[in-house]
């Protein structure tokens, strides 16, 4: 259990957090056929674009209404719908999805009442998406964006049913949270297939930013969850929600057409995916393939033979809550002790995180509590404070752009968790230092310091199943 | 406002800008922040371009002062390296939040300049404007003033915030910056008669360092780079110069001028890139250094550096011969810089796609550079199989660009190296120009490229043979049909800036009469953008006037 | 092509080689209910349980004929029959496997006759399996006496048919070489499955020495292919052969039930996945799942990504002739220049090698290569190399005893080859120097020394179908 | 051979050895070296003993001379640390082809010397014979003469090829090779009256320097340590020493005696696992010197650091008290050593399964040695199923035992402890044993226990469950029929070296009428192996003596 502070410094200092409405552009890259826009200054955009073209090494689609000062003094409500124009000309998307920034929010337009006339003057476009979301950036981080954008596009395209809907049992609604990397989206896929259930993701990075080379180039994404998938998925039988950030958008689509829901607030650890098997289980009636028994067996052994290089481990994690959540917990769940916690936003998650304090800071609050430690965890940021405190770093989180492969990593199911173990325990084993003749105090300090560890048996939290 | 407005008209009329000389009075006026197409436009903005232009400015703290959008999602990304202090790599930013738009954030910013210096005592603060405190009135030159008044220590306001233009007026704006708080306000330590300045150079990629030691053997000392490798002082004190080089970006005209109008430092435009012209610019500094005052004797030391180094070189370069002989090369870039390579690549035996280029002469020069400058901005719309079709009708092996067309080139399956400024590859000087020819030849030749055009196993017929018969069906449609045809050549968009098609220009041609690019501009909007594409727009006048629909007169 | 050379030295140091037998021992590992022996010393055993405890982290089944000074003059007949009738009565196995060793093999007892005559003196017995295999540890290499192992498994439990049984087009046969991990086999099974075939690995290893967590131990291995599944790989279809070294027990199979083969001599690198997916496709009538088509895109998007750091780069690898192959031929696919490569034992591969010379030599031979390289490839043994070089080390083959995983490597298929990139890539991009004032001219030296780069496109060596 | 032949003989007459003691002199002809059983068998070879015994000497070559098997299948894979040299690391090994067997071995053999010594020039060259040259009738022992004139090098043969018998033969025959061919070859540079060795002790995870500080401080110094991170000098010089301390694994006790025998070295045994043990141990080198000469002063100071030591260990072990009390620790162990932590462990407030120590008396010690010392071989061949049973029985909370039970512990869940050769963290003197109460509560403590315990979602019962069910089941049969119930307890293996069962021992006392545990061995052949059960047998014949059934006389 944790104590959540919040930074007292007036200036940020080597930023954890990215924006919302970024976050929010993220959502939308997961629904095919869609071009997120930024409804704000271009450069804006521009950041953004660079930060997910370095992240996942991909052509990204990311346009921008333009805002310049007049408009901004104007308001921006011509620039949307020139926007829409040219982007429906040039691109031919299916949906176009907005984001506003703190440009536009500062001012303040009514987007929402402009697209309805907007609708009505162009009914040629009645067959265009058009999903507009309140993102300013001088509130929240990346993963609220990212969960509102959810929330919206179930609240657009799922319909309203008076009476709950004939269900399709064997499909299932994934709310996957913007801590999953399209690897993750990629495994769950295989798991719940495995159980002869349909998945839908919402949104589904897994198909957009795989970095898979499509046959031709379209300037809007390409794979993705379509606007005809969502629209049917107030018929599922059943939402998974993974991740804290998707109760919002589990409970809109409960909301719109009782869709019952599980949340997951992770997928990383033994326990916690032996809760996910048991409900893929019970909701499909069939007991679990083969290839989880085994699986888990090696997990359980990773495990094992890990847990002598995490036991007393002192690490330090910045990262946004749901991913802070589901590594930290592992982590301490494998004997380590989470000594640094930082993140971006507020989560009910974090009062229960195995750790004394979450503070919601910045990258110079985490390198102060990262002296010392084992391990540095947090996004390619991290890269100056582990050279200064010559410790490792390993990254986690977006943005990853000083290596290959972000957007393939995997730390979700059992064989993500046990390779989770391999890639964290193998930096633990090559730090390990030989023994020296002058080293022989040092080497085991004094008891306060080096004295029992405290850990706390970190919680799996699961939802009670309606 | 009233001041960043003046600053920009400022900028617009800068003399030293070429496109502003072409321009008339009105057109000036409006400068370069006319409405981007909104849903079509792309590249930074106004300060993204003055965080460029300074944050090289290694020992200093550069607080950007807005939403975490501007520093968070960008910060600590770009080349410039440091033989010194890492501050500069720091991300500091106020990051305000609602109480901050509503209340207003100048209280926030003050206490973020105090902290900054409590905890990491720089020698001077940078304090970045951006559009939503520009929005609510935040005095970022008052605070400024303020706090360098309370901590004794120079704030630096820098007003560009993102809304006002693009990333070039961001560069202009920055220029403006230290022109107004920061050249001049320190003496160096001594001076010498070898004293000069470099104007525009960031020392990406460590390429500074590619020229310096030649400079150091000679001599010569900078005194600033502005702002590669710089520290605070050394731009305080850079008045003292004898000489500017003001590399050809142009990014920061303003200041090199204003240098020679406040301080009467001689300048010249000059390139590292290209062993060419990384000698010119050897003798161009040496040349305004005696004129003056330096020893005469400077020269012969110069030009005897610039041929054991010429000469080394091209000796470096010749074994690549052999195997980049006949090779093309395509060139594509929106900057300037990738044009001086030519002579280099030539020597090691590439052609250049496009141009029958046969000796480096400045003529060539500019008919590379005014074929790829049109193409700069074409290359981001284009689709794998109009690449292809390019690429296939260049027969190019191998295509320079920048990193925005990377993923597009290597798609296509094409040999490709980053010429912009994300390259890890340090390219200027003559080091550089031997690095360059390596590099290709390693792109060139690696075996990778015979892997990634393999068919996949399930596929009868390979990409490139689906997009050739599509592009030959639609060639032989068009050719079947000549109102389709007509119709898509009057459909394609010339100016990608503003969507302004074939068709749009001539039918404005007809229906004003319109006889220049200037009017063409004015009336349609096209090349109103980037500029990109007023050498088009003139070929299409001169077209016209060819079938004598009307006189034209050719644009600059 | 590479000039294939024996090192002249009399002393070995550092050895990158290890023994026949124990070769010859991870075959029967991957039978179930085998219990593998050494025909020797009680050390022969010793040493080679502590290798493989070590590089799986699992208990071993592992016994000895308990060889003494008396024993070994007067022959060690006796210490066959007594090992036999002790493993029975203690273990139960289904199969016991004896690889000999120097001790034995110096003597040369008729091992197969004495056999034969166990068999009439033991009818009890007479449902146990019974494999003895020649591997003296002073000829060949690890790799030599695995094959033989798995040539000798064909031999004695695959009838001999007079006339070609009736096959089940379904059922594959695998012969796995001895470079292909754990993971990989899992990985090769899902990937075979996915065309509706029903492989039969031999040995398989994924089964045994995957670290899962039985539900209760046994001295024998556990999992694994077993006697009965081995006695039916005459009805198979085909035969897919991975790894030169399985040449002969293919041969083997065809020789006894006519069992067409087609060998792929690596399936690492693109091209060599592209023949192996087609050659699926062929025999099953079935076009590629759509998951391949998504996982060779990519893989390709990975290259793409990834030859800015390969190109040019200098390696040095040291490994056993088909890990070698399979390796170095896709790395310098990668444009990755091998400017050293040291293996065990000789191959026909060698030859092909895209490299100037091929060594069967030691590590001290491979160090002496290696000097300047951007990368070492080797076992764990090379860790001391490494140091002194001061050049980083990607753990290859076996022994991999100093990090965690070892048998959960993947370097097969699309989604293995892709993932290798990453690994190395990201050890590469770690390893960048960054510019500094002083290395201007050092950074790029002379044209002799970084000039040109003579990488030969290497060649995908495929078997013409039968 | 018959050197070979005469050494062992030698080395199964060393009086120091409390096992040979016990044992009638045609026991002690047939020595160690009984055949094991074959197919049941577990254990290193008398050349793996060598090499464990004489590797730590860092700065030599150590030559294999054998095929690859003896060498490339093991080096460089035991933990002994060096503060110097690292060629000790190096594995060098002949690596004979089937051209060596047929006509020999000798030539490559020496040629291999040469190589090392021209590349590497170490002080000496240790050649280790293995099994096949040892068949093939190779002569090293002359081969290294001959290289040793030639080269003007030290070469020593180390004659112990594995099928002459178990690991601790080849640790003896190791030190009759330094007996015979360094030790007293090389003078100090000067000699102090605090000059002591240490033999038997090999620096696994850097231990020695968990005591030599202490040494040091006291101005105590290690002329050598045999082997433990010492120098060839070091070792060939050790006779000039004043004193001796043999570590208690009594791996080299031939070497202490037959020092005090050659060069009137004193020597005692002793151990630095475990606060008293360690405290005993500088006490008696201390003792030891002062005997020998050195003041006796000596004392005071020794008794000082050891009340500071002591001190300070309790104290920084006093904190994990809480945590630990009542906390049951299973100690499982071949070796000799483990037992001396018991004290360390009850201070920290845990408790030893299976006993009721209470204080670490002499006795105590002794009761737990015997306990565990039997034990040991026992566990590498029980099931889950019978570990879950002894466990739940013992009701233990974690194990410590040698890496060989590791995986069967750690299957079962059980929290567990390196405590052998290969562990990685060092355990000796007062730092190691406050090292080894922080490693077991972190152990103890890890959260990974209760993960892996959870059962997985397929299950409807635990395996545990099962376990429980299972036994109870097996349990209910045999209390049935008690037919059963004596088979059982019959067949059930009590040496596990030899496979002897309880019914074969017990019908063998009856038919032979035996009376001593060697009168078992000899008609048997139990106890004969590792000796291990020697205690189990004494209690069988205590039993049927008890039961009146023959008159019994305790084993020693």
């Amino acid at each position: 259990m944790a104590l959540v502070k919040h930074s007292k410094k007036a200036c940020t200092v080597n930023p954890l957090k990215m924006s919302q409405p970024i976050g929010g552009s993220l959502a939308f890259m997961g629904v095919s056929g869609c071009m997120p826009v930024l409804h704000g200054s271009q450069g804006c955009t521009s950041f953004g674009l660079v930060l997910f073209v370095r992240h996942f090494r991909e052509a990204i689609p990311l346009q921008t209404t333009a805002m310049n000062e007049v408009a901004t003094i104007l308001g921006g409500l011509d620039n949307i719908e020139q926007s829409i124009l040219n982007i429906v000309k040039r691109a031919k998307p299916d949906v176009i999805g907005i984001c506003s920034t703190g440009v536009t929010e500062t001012k303040g337009d009514d987007v929402d009442g402009y697209l309805k006339s907007f609708r009505q003057r162009h009914p040629e476009l009645d067959d265009l998406g058009i999903v507009y979301v309140s993102t300013p950036d001088f509130k929240d981080a990346f993963q609220d964006g990212f969960a509102k954008t959810v929330k919206k596009l179930v609240e657009e395209f799922v319909p309203q049913y008076d009476s709950p809907p004939q269900r399709a049992p064997q499909k299932i609604n994934v709310l996957a949270g913007c801590h999953l990397t399209p690897g993750d989206i990629d495994e769950l896929r295989d798991i719940i297939e495995s159980f002869g259930l349909e998945p839908t993701f919402l949104p589904d990075l897994s198909g957009s930013l795989d970095g898979h080379i499509p046959d031709d180039f379209t300037p809007t994404t390409l794979g993705g969850v379509t606007k005809a998938d969502i629209s049917e998925m107030g018929k599922a039988g059943w939402t998974i929600a993974i991740g804290e950030q998707m109760r919002e958008a589990a409970l809109a689509l409960e909301a719109r057409a009782s869709v019952p829901f599980q949340l997951f607030d992770r997928l990383t650890g033994l326990g916690a995916n032996d809760a996910f098997i048991a409900f893929l289980s019970r909701i499909s009636g069939r007991p679990a393939p083969i290839k989880f028994r085994r699986q888990r067996g090696q997990l359980v052994d990773a495990m094992l033979d890990g847990h002598f290089h995490f036991g007393g481990k002192r690490i330090a994690i910045g990262a946004e809550p749901d991913l802070l959540w589901s590594v930290g917990s592992f982590l301490t769940e494998m004997g380590a002790e989470i000594v640094g916690a930082v993140t971006t936003t507020s989560s009910p998650l974090l009062e229960k995180f195995p750790a004394e304090e979450v503070l919601i800071g910045d990258l110079e609050d985490l390198e102060q509590r990262a002296h010392g430690v084992d391990l540095l965890m947090t996004h390619s940021h991290g890269r100056q404070s582990a050279e200064r405190l010559a410790v490792p770093l390993y990254r986690l989180g977006l943005p990853m752009f000083d290596r290959l492969g972000a957007a393939h990593e995997v730390t979700v199911g059992y064989r993500g968790t046990r390779n989770l173990i391999f890639s964290i325990g193998n930096i633990f084993i090559a730090q390990t230092h030989e023994p020296d003749p002058d080293t022989w105090r040092q080497d085991f300090g004094d008891a306060d310091q080096h004295g029992p560890i405290v850990t706390e048996s970190p919680l799996v939290q699961i939802e009670p199943v309606a | 406002m009233t001041t960043l407005a003046n600053k920009i008209q400022d900028v617009f009329n800068e003399p030293g800008c070429g496109k502003n000389q072409g321009k008339s009075e009105k057109e000036r006026k409006k400068g370069c922040t006319k409405q981007l197409a909104p849903g079509a436009a792309a590249g930074g903005c106004a300060f993204d371009g003055a965080k460029i232009a300074l944050q090289p400015i290694t020992d200093v703290a550069h607080l950007v002062h807005g939403p975490i959008a501007c520093e968070g999602n960008s910060w600590d990304n770009r080349g410039a390296k440091t033989s010194g202090s890492s501050l500069y790599r720091t991300g500091f930013t106020t990051d305000i939040a609602e109480n901050d738009v509503v209340f207003g954030g100048e209280k926030r910013l003050y206490r973020s300049i105090k902290e900054i210096i409590d905890k990491y005592d720089p020698p001077a603060v940078f304090v970045y404007q951006t559009c939503v405190p520009a929005m609510t009135g935040d005095d970022i030159a008052a605070v400024c003033k303020a706090a360098a008044a309370k901590f004794e220590k120079p704030v630096i306001p820098v007003i560009s915030p993102g809304f006002v233009g693009p990333k070039n007026l961001g560069n202009k704006l920055a220029g403006e910056a230290i022109l107004d708080h920061v050249i001049g306000t320190m003496e160096p330590e001594y001076t010498t008669p070898y004293d000069i300045n470099i104007i525009g150079e960031y020392n990406l990629a460590g390429e500074l360092w590619q020229v310096k030691p030649l400079l150091d053997e000679l001599g010569i000392r900078i005194l600033a780079c502005i702002s590669g490798d710089a520290k605070y002082h050394e731009v305080a004190s850079s008045h003292r110069a004898r000489a500017s080089m003001m590399v050809c970006s142009k990014a920061m005209i303003n200041v090199a001028r204003k240098m020679e109008e406040r301080y009467e430092i001689p300048f010249f435009e000059g390139s590292f890139y290209g062993i060419g012209d990384m000698s010119d610019s050897l003798r161009e500094i040496a040349r305004l250094l005696i004129e003056r005052g330096a020893p005469a004797e400077l020269m012969e030391r110069t030009e005897a550096v610039i041929a054991r180094e010429e000469t080394r070189a091209w000796e470096r370069i010749a074994p690549y011969k052999e195997r980049l002989t006949g090779k093309r090369v395509l060139l594509i870039t929106g900057g300037v810089k990738s044009w001086s390579v030519v002579a280099a690549l030539q020597e090691a035996g590439m052609e250049l796609v496009g141009t029958s280029v046969k000796k480096s002469t400045k003529e060539d020069k500019e008919r590379i550079k005014e074929l790829m400058g049109q193409d700069a901005h074409m290359i981001d719309d284009m689709t794998p199989r109009e690449m292809y079709k390019m690429l296939r009708e260049a027969r190019a092996d191998i295509m320079l660009s920048g990193g925005r067309s990377q993923f597009i080139a290597l798609k296509a399956k094409m040999p490709w190296l980053d010429i912009n400024q994300e390259r890890h590859h340090a390219y200027a000087g003559y080091e550089g120009m031997v690095e360059l020819v390596h590099e290709i030849d390693k792109a060139l030749h690696n075996p990778v490229w015979a892997q990634v055009r393999l068919p996949a196993p399930w596929e009868e017929t390979t990409w490139e043979e689906r997009a050739d018969k599509a592009i030959a069906a639609e060639a032989a449609a068009l050719a079947a049909d000549p109102a389709k045809a007509e119709e898509a050549r009057r459909g394609k968009n010339i100016c990608q800036c503003r969507s302004v098609s074939v068709g749009a220009i001539e039918d404005a041609i007809s229906a004003h009469a319109l006889g220049s690019v200037e009017a063409v501009t004015g009336e349609t909007g096209a090349g109103g953008g980037c500029g990109g594409c007023q050498e088009k727009i003139a070929a299409i006048l001169a077209e016209r006037a060819e079938a004598g629909a009307l006189p034209a007169s050719k644009a600059a």
